[in-house]
């Protein structure tokens, strides 16, 4: 009771969707000493003319371990309690959920300034690929200069 | 060696993985050379190689990363996730 | 369709519990322009043996009225397509869910930065007092200058 | 002129609020000047001014904010909210 334990930090790679506030309630149960929950879902942009669907691959394994990573790294910068990732991967439509960063932590800006960070990680390092099928066939995601900039903005 | 890809890559050269015999092959790009030599999907997978990213044994490496003893290498554009 | 309202920004101040999963739902159900959704949950810390309950103040009519005028101020500085404040008052317990921040953006950093400026500015501006009541009796709590000093960051 | 009290300054008061008459005060400051006449518990609860906030007509104001025409003047600690 009231004590972290190591699987309050913990990933998951799956096609089903996830409710965030199940989720928060599993990560903060067994512990009265959070007192601040962030997070953050990142969900499937565009209207049903512009994306019909989306789909998600992924480097089974090495999703898991990179994800792992990036939690052991978040919580060595900041006191966190708990963290978890949920990232989807498979087909996916537009509105729909595709991932999910909480963090747990008696400081507010601790889960706030993590939860930042794990997305930035994750955009950059993390092996996920999207590719969206429209209007004019299907195509491969770009990735975006503008994420490898907020990854190093964490660099020391 | 097993010789993973994904995304795009996956599909222009047309099937997921390789079994590579690594001998005399020290780097990460030693093998990408020996790939485009099997034939021409391969040279077109591998023509613009600052969008080519690499993982020995599921670690994020570089081109000039060894690839001693690695038993899985894998191939794959800049990742897109989130 | 697609376009944000004027109601996606909006504040409640309640004595009953709320459901981040359902206020995500609400905040982003017409709008799939919106890719990022992210939030701040406060809780009530402390175990049954050091805080049996908190009692939370507010001062009616103006706790609405800074709340808005706080999601007014985000607005104005981060390109959102939603935000919304829920604020519990009454009696908790540790452990309670007491705030909900949630913002909404075309932009992962908009929506983390806006919910970290309106939660430092809540902190802050909006009031609210809380009242341990502890083994000892019971203890106004008092306001801390970390959070000042976490307002003050986001001044010009 | 509503005067409000909140948290440990209504205890200290012993009352929520107060009907006062606003002639001849013209800053916040001048009606604590005036409240501390009123009796100890008022004396007691306005001991302390750097711990005590102002807000006049419910928006956030100082205690040398001018009170001319307001019809709610509140006294209360620094917030502890969230």
């Amino acid at each position: 009771m009231g004590g972290a334990t190591s699987n309050s930090f913990s990933v998951s790679v799956q096609t089903k969707d996830f409710d965030i506030a199940a989720e928060t309630k599993v990560l903060t149960a067994s512990n009265t000493q959070i007192g601040a929950v962030a997070s953050f879902i990142g969900l499937v942009r565009g209207s049903r003319e512009t994306v019909r669907s989306l789909e998600l691959e992924h480097y089974p394994g090495m999703t898991e371990r990179s994800l792992e990573a990036i939690l052991f790294e978040a919580k060595e910068r900041w006191p966190l309690d708990g963290a978890r990732i949920v990232h989807r991967v498979g087909a996916l439509a537009p509105g729909d959920q595709i991932v999910l960063v909480l963090t747990a932590s008696r400081n507010r800006e601790a889960s706030l300034e993590a939860t930042a960070f794990i997305m930035d990680y994750l955009k950059t390092r993390a092996p996920f690929w999207k590719k969206e099928d429209g209007p004019e066939g299907s195509t491969w995601v770009d990735a975006r200069e503008s994420d490898d900039a907020a990854a190093d903005r964490w660099d020391p | 060696m097993n010789v993973l890809y994904f995304a795009w890559m996956r599909e222009r050269i047309g099937r997921a993985s390789d079994e590579v015999n690594p001998t005399g092959l020290n780097t990460a790009r030693d093998l990408v050379e020996h790939l485009k030599t099997q034939g021409q999907e391969y040279e077109m997978a591998f023509e613009k190689m600052t969008s080519v990213r690499v993982a020995i044994d599921q670690e994020m490496s570089t081109l000039d990363s060894s690839i001693a003893g690695a038993q899985e290498v894998a191939f794959f554009p800049p990742v897109t996730g989130g």
